[in-house]
């Protein structure tokens, strides 16, 4: 089917060997006006270098107060069919895993009460179903929740839809088992997710090791990342079998031929802290230099793994720049167990939101407000005692909060007294 | 209400139970992997203690995607996986074959297809290009984001089927400072950026805004209350900005939309570079800004497409194995980097935010 | 005016040609060195192209000087540095020798003085430590100055005349938050500061300061403008001090004298480590907090001196040769730096003021 | 002589192998008594645990309008020799080389204005000549420029005494003549030194190599340390010399025995950017990598030495922590010829100066300066170019100041005209 519009510029993004998001709104233009619209309001942007939509009133579904995003068109003259585009976040399968049934069941649904687009997925994780009218949310909403077992996700002032790496389903590296833990944690806070109550958002993103495949630290308040206490695994016969150029290295990530590995250059001299070994024989760890920070092991996935005692640390922060600046999550806890049903980390999570509630400012993020009010202020919410491993050094200004308790004698003092030892 | 009754109203029901979707094989060798291994670029396999296999195919993703599309994987993965398939945290496309016969058939398959499924993004390459709303969605953007992304990732696409890079080099955009993504941690960031202080709509402000909410919005409080006449007479409270200090970060239209900033000349692109998260060698770390400006040029953005194949030219000549970008950075010191790139060094570049002091050079330790 | 007539009066002729009081060797080959080395702890030969050679023996200054002991300096240097001397930028004293057949003769000499003059200072030791006024001449100050100086350098004499240590270690002590001398970059710096916040003399506070710069005095904005009714009833200008936002750093009292912080129980000493200057194999960079306070306890604060030591035993048993302490400190860990010394880590190590953030750990990188 | 005052804390300082100021302070006191109430203050406050000095009115001497420190004591009652205790701060000759001669002559001036007892030195770098009553200040000054050549030095929101390492005058590292030119620096601004004029305090060091044996870029808002461009100087012979054991490393100063230097270990692996290679015979530098950092030359003084085309680095703004923390000095002149008269030196200090004086608030730190109004403008007032040299890293923060000149059309825009391409 031909289209009404023309897109010259557009068009020039339908070439190349990358998947063409143009070539794939205009197959679905011809089911969806809405979207033949959509790539009238891009060409616009493209001709104009501006951007079409705008913020609207709050829009949603029942008794929830987010997941949906209110969007409409700036040029509802030029078109029509997408004067409202709103888009509803659906919160993802944790580990983003899918029948095909399951699929096809959402899109069924969203071919019925949207424009068919969606973004598999969302930055946060969720899968995002790109533009409907307001009437169409609740049946949408609903039909999901029936058909095909799935809810909306986050938006607004509340916890956002967690989000976690593959985990023990399909790596060898998992320290935890980040789809349970996250999937609990959705499933446990429901409430807050659907229901905006905090000064602001609050993020979720768990890892299963240091190598932090869903990008927690930089992403999440609450990043919870797998690791280990003991001691790395090793296969001292696979260690020289890749010294001796049987294996492929990295895993193939730096090429498939099989090369003998320089394990001093390429592994030893990129410890960060050089606890390692090698006497071409042997290789020996010192497990209290190593810092976890999965290199050696990345390098030699049929060698080494990481230890059995297995935890994780929970960092706490991250956010993007509005608007204090970026900054990525800060250790909290270094280690913690985390096993079902996580009471401790939940009772932590508790107090955590508890003083960020009570305390927080508009539009803070528990980052910023653990920056304002100071480490220390949250650790005793939070009921945590200091510990060097949550900083990388010691304060280096001298500008120490003491407080009046910890001071012989108190603050109250005597003026008149003072003055009696020194005139003025 | 649709179909449904009110009476059935189901709420709070959360997300699927991703068990439930998981290819057998998996379900049974669940923490149970032994080790990986990427068979070419986009082709990996996971062996378990048990001697399972389980083969993953990596295409592609451009993330906004149609039921169509979204059809057309679910009959590829219904043909070669059985039914199974999963997204990555980087929106690829992951076909996982349990069974070792159908995986050169599925590759066959998706070749077959055009551009659509791209094999590759494993390993020590460029994979998908996390991003954001832009035009197609979004109402503080500075830039597209799909076309940009497309742009880019046409120019890189032998890096994404191959891995020869030093390591793996992670491409970011955000349509604008709310940076929607990792952005901030990058290897390299995409960044659209205004540069126009916003529009005062004094006429509406005060109908569509709170004003306090819009001052308390701005991090240098370059914004105050205003009583403005307006040309008929009426007196409006309104707000007026104090341009020198604005840094068009756009928090204030987000909390007002009076205030618009998005401008066709204003408007375009930073680029940062050296950014990480994970903690392999070396600690996260932000990005850097590496290019302050470059115009939008819509449809394929060429200059931003070649200031990023700049950098990852000059990165492919110049790292050594394992190091990311910014590992190679901090190897051969920023001079180094703005000389091998032939990007220029400008007044930008030097941070004057809260934090600034913490960037300047406090050491004669530097190359000539 | 004394004996000189205002018509003759001198000003602005700036300190004597340096020049002028070099020996003659120095003047001969000034400019023309070609290596040095450290004889023996505290004696130096430095060898000219032209194969002249200067010797220096170093000796421990105590900085304040009667000129009574500056005279048998003289003395000293008159027998066997034909009348040469320095003063390093530490405050010890060098005394030039240019005929090397004085050297053992001097150094006989300078032994023969009791505890005056002990030679020592160069090299992997413990050098002089640099220091304030403390309770012999400031008006500021937490502590005294040179009496600790005294303690320590008594305890810590072993390094002074040896250069067994990893590398130098540099001490510095300042009695205040103003900080007169590297205090903030040294390996370990002792610094004096207060804990409780300013009294207030509302009955003299005006008349005394200026109270706009008072409050302007204060980095945390913790002082405000306040009347205040007196006893007698008289209504005056004052301040008032919110005291939970005072971090004691004695500006408001150098800005104004009614706001006098020094008290018995509330001052003393926190220790800092891991600072230096110069850009040897790392950057310059500031002392971090090790010991947040130890009380005042003279005569020979015998805490602090026991602190130190277990800081430099901890260094000496574990740092790698040329590593200074902060070098040390970064290859262990802070981790291990607070186990190794067995000093406490607690609330008051993690920043809290303005650039806080950027001492956070944001890594899982760290040691159990 | 007995004194008549008993200090029981105080003798406890006597015993022990380093120099003993309370020893000493007796000694003196036999002559003048100030010194005998000086130990009684001090005993005081080592039975108090607090201070017992004032700060006083502006004391000084005719026509400067610093290099005076007022001082009281606070209990004159008690102390009546040391009511009046004032310090003169007198410039020290660069390098701080004495013949006994002017040393002789400064004691007898101050043996008849003062308490006898001084600092050699301050921490700035002056003579302190500690204690003297209001009266004296005047005769001392006068006494000290005619017999001893000698004046005040900087005190107030002036320039302070200039300082130096002993550089050329008995370093083979000196690539400067720090002596030179802070002597030159001090006598050029001798009007800045002693008539304050400015926001706050200003500093001037140098050290002649990046040993910084001053440690000027921790105390001088203006650093200048000599650096080179060229090769290192590289005496092979030595080096093997070295190498086999026929030298002792470091100049002795980790031991004065000879010793086999293992230069891989100890040199090219501490060195920060591991641009050296040593085959065993030939030592080879990579000067395009090397950033100056002095180790490999420092641990080789018989082999190695900086290069020949040698100038300064400066570096602008350390100072100590009040009021905004402290700071270390910033690169903001990579490299410069520092030859006599300095010419361009002076002309950026002057442009430097005026930008500062026009822009800081009292008691405001060049540095602060900076950091408030940001590098550009800075940069902009000294008339120098943005450099990649000038900073540890770029900004990381999206927050970029442009300048209206710098956007295409300028700031100025029209609402309507907005409008008429986006509906509200
Ligand atoms: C849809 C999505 C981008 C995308 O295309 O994927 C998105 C879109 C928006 N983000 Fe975001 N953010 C999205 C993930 C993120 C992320 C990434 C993440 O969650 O991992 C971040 C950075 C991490 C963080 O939380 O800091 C992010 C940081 C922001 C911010 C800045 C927050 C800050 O504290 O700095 C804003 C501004 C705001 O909250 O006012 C923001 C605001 C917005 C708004 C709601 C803008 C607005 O004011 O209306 C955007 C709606 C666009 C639209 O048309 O739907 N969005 N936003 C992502 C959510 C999809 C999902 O649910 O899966
Ligand atoms: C599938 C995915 C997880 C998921 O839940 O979806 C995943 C999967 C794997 N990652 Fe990852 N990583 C995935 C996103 C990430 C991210 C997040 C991101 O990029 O946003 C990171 C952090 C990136 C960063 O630091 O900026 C990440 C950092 C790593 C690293 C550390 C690389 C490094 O040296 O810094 C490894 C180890 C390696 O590759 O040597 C790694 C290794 C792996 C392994 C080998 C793990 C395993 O044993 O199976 C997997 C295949 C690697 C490959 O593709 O080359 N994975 N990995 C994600 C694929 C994204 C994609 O489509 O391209
Ligand atoms: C005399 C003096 C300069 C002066 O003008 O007075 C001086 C003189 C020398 N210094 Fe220094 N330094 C002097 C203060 C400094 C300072 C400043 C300070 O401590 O306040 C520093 C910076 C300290 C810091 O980093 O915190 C300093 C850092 C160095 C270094 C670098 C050490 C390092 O590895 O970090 C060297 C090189 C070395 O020793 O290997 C050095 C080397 C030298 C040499 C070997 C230079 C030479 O070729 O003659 C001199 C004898 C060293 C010795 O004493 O072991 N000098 N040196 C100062 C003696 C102070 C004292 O009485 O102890
Ligand atoms: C005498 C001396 C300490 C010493 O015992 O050596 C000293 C003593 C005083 N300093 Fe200092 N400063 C002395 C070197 C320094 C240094 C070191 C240097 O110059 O290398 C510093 C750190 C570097 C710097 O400039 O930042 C220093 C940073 C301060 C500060 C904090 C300045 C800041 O910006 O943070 C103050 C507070 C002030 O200016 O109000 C201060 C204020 C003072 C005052 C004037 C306190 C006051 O308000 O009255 C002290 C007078 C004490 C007295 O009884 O004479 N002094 N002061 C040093 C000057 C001697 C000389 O001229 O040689
Ligand atoms: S974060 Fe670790 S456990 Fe999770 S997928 Fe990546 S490598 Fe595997
Ligand atoms: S995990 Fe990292 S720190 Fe630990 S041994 Fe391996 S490379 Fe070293
Ligand atoms: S980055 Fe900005 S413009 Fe892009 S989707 Fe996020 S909020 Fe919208
Ligand atoms: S764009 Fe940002 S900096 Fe500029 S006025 Fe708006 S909130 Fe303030
Ligand atoms: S550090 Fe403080 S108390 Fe000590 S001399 Fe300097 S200003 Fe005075
Ligand atoms: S001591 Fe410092 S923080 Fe406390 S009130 Fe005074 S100026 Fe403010
Ligand atoms: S700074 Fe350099 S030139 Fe000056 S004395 Fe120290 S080592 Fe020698
Ligand atoms: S001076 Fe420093 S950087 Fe240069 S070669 Fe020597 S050790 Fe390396």
């Amino acid at each position: 089917m031909a289209l009404k519009r023309k897109t010259p510029l557009l068009d020039e993004l339908e070439s190349g060997p990358w998947p063409s998001f143009v070539s794939d709104i205009k197959r679905m233009a011809e089911k969806k006006p809405a979207c033949e619209d959509l790539l009238g309001v891009m060409e616009l942007s493209y001709e104009e270098k501006e951007g079409h939509w705008k913020h609207g009133g709050i829009v949603g579904v029942m008794g929830y107060g987010g997941g949906v995003i209110g969007r409409y068109c700036d040029r509802p003259d030029l078109f029509p069919e997408v004067a409202h585009f709103h888009t509803m976040r659906i919160n993802q399968p944790t580990g983003k895993y899918y029948t095909t049934e399951k699929l096809r069941t959402l899109c069924d649904i969203w071919e019925e009460f949207g424009s068919g687009m969606t973004n598999m997925h969302g930055s946060t994780g969720d899968i995002i179903l790109l533009g409907t009218t307001t009437d169409n949310l609740e049946p949408c909403f609903q039909a999901l929740a029936h058909e095909a077992d799935m809810d909306i996700g986050g938006s607004g002032s509340a916890l956002r839809s967690p989000s976690a790496c593959l985990g023990k389903s399909r790596c060898e590296w998992a320290c935890i088992d980040t789809q349970a833990i996250i999937n609990d944690l959705t499933q446990t806070f429901q409430d807050e997710l659907h229901r905006p109550a905090w000064p602001y958002k609050f993020k979720f993103k768990s890892s299963g090791c240091p190598n932090d495949c869903v990008a927690a630290v930089a992403r999440a308040d609450c990043s919870i990342v797998g690791t280990w206490r003991d001691d790395i695994r090793i296969d001292q016969e696979a260690v020289r079998a890749y010294a001796g150029g049987e294996l492929v290295p990295s895993g193939g990530a730096h090429g498939t031929e099989k090369r003998a590995l320089d394990i001093q250059k390429e592994v030893i001299d990129l410890c960060p802290t050089k606890c390692m070994e090698w006497d071409g024989k042997k290789l020996t760890i010192y497990t209290e230099n190593c810092v976890r920070c999965m290199h050696c092991i990345n390098v030699m996935p049929r060698a080494l793994w990481p230890g059995k005692d297995v935890g994780a640390t929970i960092l706490i922060g991250a956010k993007a720049p509005i608007l204090e600046g970026a900054q990525l999550s800060s250790v909290i806890i270094p280690f913690i167990k985390m096993e079902p049903p996580y009471d401790e980390f939940k009772e932590f999570v508790e107090k955590m939101w508890d003083w960020w509630d009570e305390n927080g400012r508009n539009r803070e993020r528990i980052g910023e407000l653990i920056q304002r009010l100071g480490m220390r202020q949250f650790l005793e919410a939070v009921e945590l005692e200091p510990d060097p491993r949550m900083i990388k050094m010691p304060r280096y200004n001298p500008y120490i909060f003491f407080k009046e308790e910890e001071v012989e004698g108190g603050w109250k003092r005597d003026v008149a007294s003072y003055r009696k030892r020194h005139q003025a | 209400m649709g179909k449904y009754e009110y009476e059935d109203r189901l709420t709070d029901i959360g997300p699927p139970l991703y068990k439930d979707m998981l290819p057998p094989v998996i379900t049974k060798n669940f923490g149970q992997w032994k080790y990986h291994e990427i068979l070419e670029p986009g082709v990996l396999v996971h062996v378990a203690e048990s001697g399972d296999e389980i083969y993953t195919v990596r295409a592609g993703g451009c993330r906004i995607m149609s039921i169509e599309h979204i059809r057309e994987i679910c009959e590829i993965a219904d043909k070669y996986c059985d039914g199974h398939l999963r997204f990555t945290t980087r929106n690829n496309i992951e076909f996982l074959v349990s069974d070792k016969s159908k995986l050169e058939p599925l590759k066959k398959d998706l070749a077959s297809r055009g551009n659509k499924f791209p094999i590759g993004g494993t390993g020590a390459g460029v994979t998908n290009i996390v991003h954001t709303q832009g035009w197609l969605h979004c109402h503080t953007p500075a830039i597209d984001a799909s076309g940009i992304v497309k742009a880019v990732m046409d120019d890189l696409f032998e890096y994404f089927t191959s891995m020869k890079l030093p390591a793996q080099v992670r491409i970011s955009l955000a349509c604008c400072l709310n940076m929607c993504g990792a952005v901030h941690c990058s290897d390299i960031s995409i960044l659209g950026i205004h540069r126009k202080p916003p529009l005062i709509e004094h006429d509406r402000l005060d109908a569509v805004c709170e004003v306090p909410l819009a001052i308390a919005a701005c991090p240098t409080a370059a914004i105050k209350p205003k009583k403005v006449k307006l040309d008929d007479g009426k007196e409006v409270k309104s707000v007026e900005v104090n341009e020198p200090r604005c840094m068009f970060c756009g928090n204030c239209y987000t909390m007002c939309a009076a205030m618009p900033l998005a401008d066709a000349q204003g408007d375009g692109i930073a680029l940062w570079v050296g950014g990480k998260v994970s903690n392999s060698r070396t600690p996260p770390t932000f990005s850097k800004l590496a290019v302050p400006f470059i115009p939008n040029e819509p449809p394929r953005w060429p200059s931003t497409v070649k200031a990023i194949r700049k950098i990852v030219e000059a990165y492919a000549a110049g790292g050594k194995k394992y190091e990311r970008v910014g590992e190679w950075i901090a190897r051969i010191g920023w001079e180094r980097f703005f000389e091998v790139t032939g990007l220029e060094f400008k007044h930008q570049h030097i941070d004057d935010y809260r934090l600034a002091m913490t960037t300047w050079r406090t050491t004669t330790q530097f190359k000539f």
